[in-house]
């Protein structure tokens, strides 16, 4: 057996010299019991100016740093990231936001009353997806995590289809085999979500290099939340991305948690989300996810840059989810009560609301209005969809479960159907 | 003996084991400060710290592989994957990595890790919160596979998977998490409180890999199963009064391939039942390895009762979901063979 | 008919979808310019262009992730692992992603991508360039898998790979690509011309996937194998004077399983042969499967031959390797039985 | 059936109005039959400033795509990168260097003659390897990739016991079981070397974690390729690296080749490697990787800043693959001949044996003595390690097979060992 030895390193210091190591534990500022206190939140005093589209992305930098605003405390619209939408557009905006909340609230109360089984809001989000839907093109490919309801909402999609696979009933277009809220809406160039997290974004990125390989204008755009971006499928999206200078949106939705743990646990304690995309070579901007004039100004300017064929942009939209992660969670187990309330950046619908009213476009009264309007909307499409079913009654024939494993329904399962009696 | 809930008895078990050895770290997503979103690791961050017990990012290669590094170090890391669906992004740490270190290394290098998963459908989950992939890892050389049916073992079985000095994957049935599930969902929900397995020892105590248990016995048929399908076996051998021999194999790597043969050999009738798709599930293996054994002694064709080879579908689970009835059946056909 | 390799047939397979299907693209590591280490794709960039045929990052799960996005949008990417062997990064999207898309969306989105890969050892690759994972796949449902035996199969079997609308996974035993290897690895190599399965024609044909071939037809006892295990078992078969059929699977799923089933109920004998670690290999399935089909026709228990529940050693991978030998033995152990 | 509808997009361009999308793939300047031009290399001029250990990341972005030179092309040493070593420990690295290159044309012969399969050399690499074993300690643990057998050299490790794993002979502790160059020596807190590119990155983090966690001193130090960089086990390592601020030094060898994939495949167009760190907020350095002293000295500065408590450094170090992928490689399939010599960073041997002769501590005679010494060093440890056999010939028993599958031997690898008569 040959003999192994080892000599004595030639470094300078010896070990003994050196102290223990250590290594650290992000915890958040503030845990259920303490009084919640969102101060170490550092906002960067206004925003950077609008660089030019076809900027070269090293001298972007401190935009992953900074944070894009339109939208000032005063409620006004300023500075030169100011898009070119009209009050109609942006009473548009304010109808699609109000509509997803509303809608997430009956969903919720739906979940309560055993309507279904499960249930995800996106309370203080809807800015995110709905101006993004306003700024892509109705069919440019949209691959959404659970959180983006706003984007079907804010392209029209049926909300009785919606809640029809939320209640996994006959009307279910997926038959009843998903988690609900994880739709599929192919006609509204919105990919089926994928439960596991994180996978859809290496595909946009393969969806828009095809789009490109056929000359085909539709760009690709997708979402994952802060906790997400420590999966595998982040980094090969923006390596992939980059390298091949793809004409695709990558958005990170930074709303503060990830189920119970806070950005820091991914990596949000040492520097920003957006920053990664400097890693690869890609432009990355930091928005005020809350601000719709700013998300929509934001996207705006990385659709011109991918449609320039200068590829892909990363999007880092700061906000807050204000409500559970899911009806299957209570947040005061890990974080203090009303800390949403305190979050720095607002309510996007009350900033849009504001914002209308301040340049006269909008009124409380319109609100409200637009409020027993939209929740009426809702109400007729609640008794449309249940008219299909609601979980455990009327759902899809158990005889489907069998069929779209593969194109054509193999010998084996036909088999394993008949066993089941169909 | 206190009563202990399946999540108490695998909450005693890191307790027990963090209590006793310095080199145990628990981790994963979700699992320090607020215990886990089943609750396993419930107040063990307060108890031990947050840097024996804390959060990770979302990013499962990454949790294995950091455990595979620690355990090359010496440590004994307990990881959680949230659901056994969301494995598979560690599959290369798991099957390249803490597989392989021991025997590629020559022994210099080990992963004395243990990876503990809820599997299992029946809770409403979908085609992503219910799958049962054991097979996956049966088939991978240098890996333990675990699946216990009750607290008891639970506990027992997590201690030997932590003290072993190779990788483990712990797989938690969570349809069994608070009650010893039959199959019947339409009936109210039976916890474990009151129920002989649901008797926990508080401290230590160890229930060795590799050992079935023979949960009834019985001179008719045998019927190998695990997990939350060992309640299930049970539930159909009551009603359709067949003397069946029920073994829950507890460890499906090793096997305790002695009790399986020496029952077969007696009964002459095999039924298998697992949860997992049908198509090279566990049972497979099982099944070759009964008929190789028991050949002269089989009196009619081993069958298996299994998931279907579909995903998990939510509104159809109890459709998916091989319960007492189909089981009852099958028993019947290899009595009437 | 021009004689070809088992390179040269899959090549050609490439070749001719690239030129009949203009959104047929091909990548993967190493796979534009130089051809692919094993030159599977060479020449392909030069004749379709870079935007048809490149290179890729270091990142199997990126390559197939990137393949389900381009399928999503109706292309038909073909992506090569380099070697099965570094198939597990990619074991999310293909058993998440692709092998689910269908599924979940009703149809509304699907993966017909083909998933290319080097399997098997014999070439002195040591324990992370010899692998056989098929039975990791054919767990999954929602995903075919393929391995075919030979050149001709190789080309008509990537043809329909590349046409079915479904995921399909096509393991190349790579010690097949330059000739048909019957295990006896002491004696001179054979090269494809000459062989008749080595006559290839230069166009478009396909073999439907899910059909078995019977390469020797035989009264005494069925023999199922796939891949590198075909010309090992028409070695043994030939060695040891047995009247054995011998099927090919050609397709593992689909399985021909009435194929299977008729041979059997003939012979009432089978030996399986797979070069994959037995527990949990597909062998496991096939045994069941024949069994639960043909239970009362068996004369003799169904014989598993296999590589070991082992890495593939690269010192003693003639051990590991399920030879010639071992193969005629088990014949003739369910012959005497 | 539900009914969906989609409302036409409120976007402000419309579809018609885009350009067709493209995406694009990176090629080499110049591939066989060319004539070999690296002119496109742009070599930042000096080399910055060496910043304070304690330097906050968020100042050092510039290090990431500058480059730490301390050799000039006078072959004299200067700058505040300086290191302390002596014309001892130079001549130590130098002999480190020249011993890991003899034994690298040793091997390949071997391999060439049958002795055995397979091969990879480290050729213009050596500096990286040999230079970073010395400025670490002899006990901190190492996670390499395969091309680092330059640690195990500058350590001292038998080159016995690497040629019998070379050979899977008899005296190969790993038994014949792995491919040639996948060594493991504890011993030398070597860690077994994968197969599968980048596991072992993650590792280290985890490694020195637990390292850090029981309050020990060794720090862990990884090693991967250019091409490695996009496997999701680097974006792990990056993300619990900085999430936990662990002491670990990640490491990247740019060699400007992945077999025959140039540099641009893994993302190398657009940005550098180290400029990855930046994403994570953790520091990272290019660093000339054919200077021994700059080598050394960023490694330094890399371990200082870990013991400190402040957590990992990403390094770069550009090189050049001079030779073969491998033996089963031939670049001349990818790469215009001769573009190695045109390498604008020299080679590491040539460059410290000049500086050394440039201040007096070293000649042209004592070089080639030298150079006859370790010939002699490495003709015998062959001649000792064939004692053991060589490929094919008195190998470990079979019956070794089974062992180490598993601590105990299970009973169904018992039966399968008897079968095969063991
Ligand atoms: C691969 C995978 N791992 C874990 C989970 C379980 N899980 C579901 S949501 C979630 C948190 C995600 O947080 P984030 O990415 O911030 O998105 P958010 O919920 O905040 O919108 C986790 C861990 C999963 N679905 N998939
Ligand atoms: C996971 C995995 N994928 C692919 C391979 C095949 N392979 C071996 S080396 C190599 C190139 C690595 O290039 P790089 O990281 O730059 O390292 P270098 O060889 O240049 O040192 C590839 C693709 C592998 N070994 N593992
Ligand atoms: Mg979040
Ligand atoms: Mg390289």
């Amino acid at each position: 057996m040959a003999q192994s030895t080892v000599e004595k390193g030639t470094a300078v210091e010896t070990q003994a010299a050196h102290k223990p190591l250590r290594f650290h534990v992000p915890e958040p500022k503030c845990r259920p019991g303490s009084v919640p206190d969102l101060s170490g939140i550092r906002l960067p005093p206004g925003s950077l100016p609008r660089p030019a589209v076809e900027a070269p992305q090293e001298q972007l930098h401190d935009y992953a740093y900074g944070l894009v605003r339109v939208l000032g405390d005063d409620h006004r619209a300023a500075g030169d990231w100011l898009p070119q939408l009209d009050a109609e557009q942006l009473r548009q905006g304010l109808r699609s936001m109000l509509l997803t909340r509303l809608y997430d609230q009956r969903m919720l109360r739906a979940q309560r009353t055993g309507k279904t089984s499960f249930y995800m809001q996106c309370t203080g989000e809807e800015a995110i997806a709905v101006a993004q839907a306003m700024a892509l093109e109705p069919n440019d490919m949209c691959f959404p995590s659970y959180r983006q309801q706003g984007l079907l909402i804010a392209r029209g999609w049926s909300l009785v289809d919606m809640m029809c696979q939320v209640y996994n009933n006959s009307g279910d277009r997926m038959k009843g085999r998903q988690l609900p809220v994880m739709y599929s809406a192919k006609e509204a160039s919105f990919f089926t979500i994928s439960g596991n997290l994180g996978t859809q974004f290496i595909q946009a990125v393969g969806w828009a290099m095809a789009s490109a390989y056929k000359g085909d204008t539709r760009l690709a755009a997708a979402w994952v939340g802060d906790g997400t971006t420590a999966e595998a499928d982040f980094h090969y999206a923006l390596t992939f991305a980059a390298v091949y200078r793809v004409p695709v949106l990558l958005n990170v939705v930074n709303n503060q948690w990830a189920i119970s743990s806070f950005q820091g646990i991914a990596g949000g304690e040492v520097t920003t989300f957006a920053a990664r995309a400097i890693g690869y070579g890609l432009p990355g901007l930091r928005v005020d996810g809350n601000d719709f004039l700013a998300v929509y100004a934001a996207t705006r300017w990385a659709i011109a840059r991918a449609r320039a064929g200068l590829g892909a942009t990363l999007l880092e939209f700061y906000t807050y989810r204000a409500a559970a992660h899911s009806s299957s969670d209570d947040p005061s187990g890990y974080r203090p009560e009303g800390e949403a309330a305190l979050w720095p950046l607002g309510d996007p619908i009350e900033r849009l609301k504001q914002h209308l009213i301040a340049v006269g476009e909008w009124s409380e009264e319109r609100h409200a209005a637009l409020t027993a309007e939209l929740t009426e909307t809702i109400k007729a499409a609640g008794k449309e969809a249940e008219s299909f079913g609601t979980l455990g009654n009327k759902a899809s024939s158990p005889r489907t479960m069998f069929d779209d494993v593969f194109k054509e329904l193999p010998q084996h399962l036909r088999r394993q159907r008949q066993q089941l009696g169909y | 003996m206190p009563a202990m809930t399946m999540i108490q008895a695998i909450n005693s078990a890191m307790d027990v084991m963090l209590g006793r050895d310095p080199d145990v770290l628990v981790f994963g997503e979700d699992v320090g400060y607020f215990g886990g979103v089943f609750r396993c690791t419930a107040g063990l961050q307060k108890k031990y710290g947050h840097t024996r017990v804390f959060d990770t990012p979302i990013a499962e290669g990454g949790i294995v592989g950091a455990a595979v590094g620690m355990g090359a170090y010496g440590l004994r890391p307990v990881v959680e994957i949230q659901f056994a669906d969301y494995i598979y992004p560690a599959m290369d740490q798991l099957t390249s990595e803490a597989a392989r270190l021991r025997y590629r290394s020559g022994g210099e290098f080990t992963a004395p890790i243990t990876v503990r998963t809820p599997c299992g459908g029946g809770i409403y989950g979908g085609q992503t919160h219910s799958q049962s992939p054991e097979a996956l890892f049966t088939h991978v050389c240098g890996l333990k596979t675990v699946m216990p049916s009750n607290p008891y073992d639970a506990k027992g079985l997590l201690i030997a998977a932590i003290e072993d000095d190779d990788p483990v994957i712990f797989f938690e049935p969570k349809r069994l998490y608070n009650g010893p599930f039959d199959g019947h969902h339409d009936r109210p929900v039976k916890p474990w409180a009151g129920h002989p397995m649901g008797e926990v020892p508080e401290g230590y105590y160890r229930i060795p890999l590799g050992q079935a248990a023979v949960l009834r016995p019985g001179a008719a048929v045998t019927v190998l199963c695990y997990g939350t399908m060992v309640h299930v076996a049970l539930a159909a051998v009551a009603e359709s009064g067949i003397d069946a021999e029920v073994i829950d194999l507890r460890t499906l790597v090793p096997l305790d391939l002695d009790t399986i043969e020496a029952s077969v050999r007696k009964t002459g009738r095999c039924v298998i039942v697992h949860e997992a798709t049908r198509t090279g599930g566990f049972g497979a293996e099982l099944s070759a390895q009964v008929q190789e054994t028991c050949f002269s002694h089989l009196e009619a064709p081993i069958e298996r009762i299994t998931g279907w080879d579909t995903p998990y579908p939510l509104a159809h689970e109890w459709q998916y979901f091989p319960g007492p009835a189909r089981v009852a059946e099958a028993l019947k056909r290899v009595m009437e063979f």
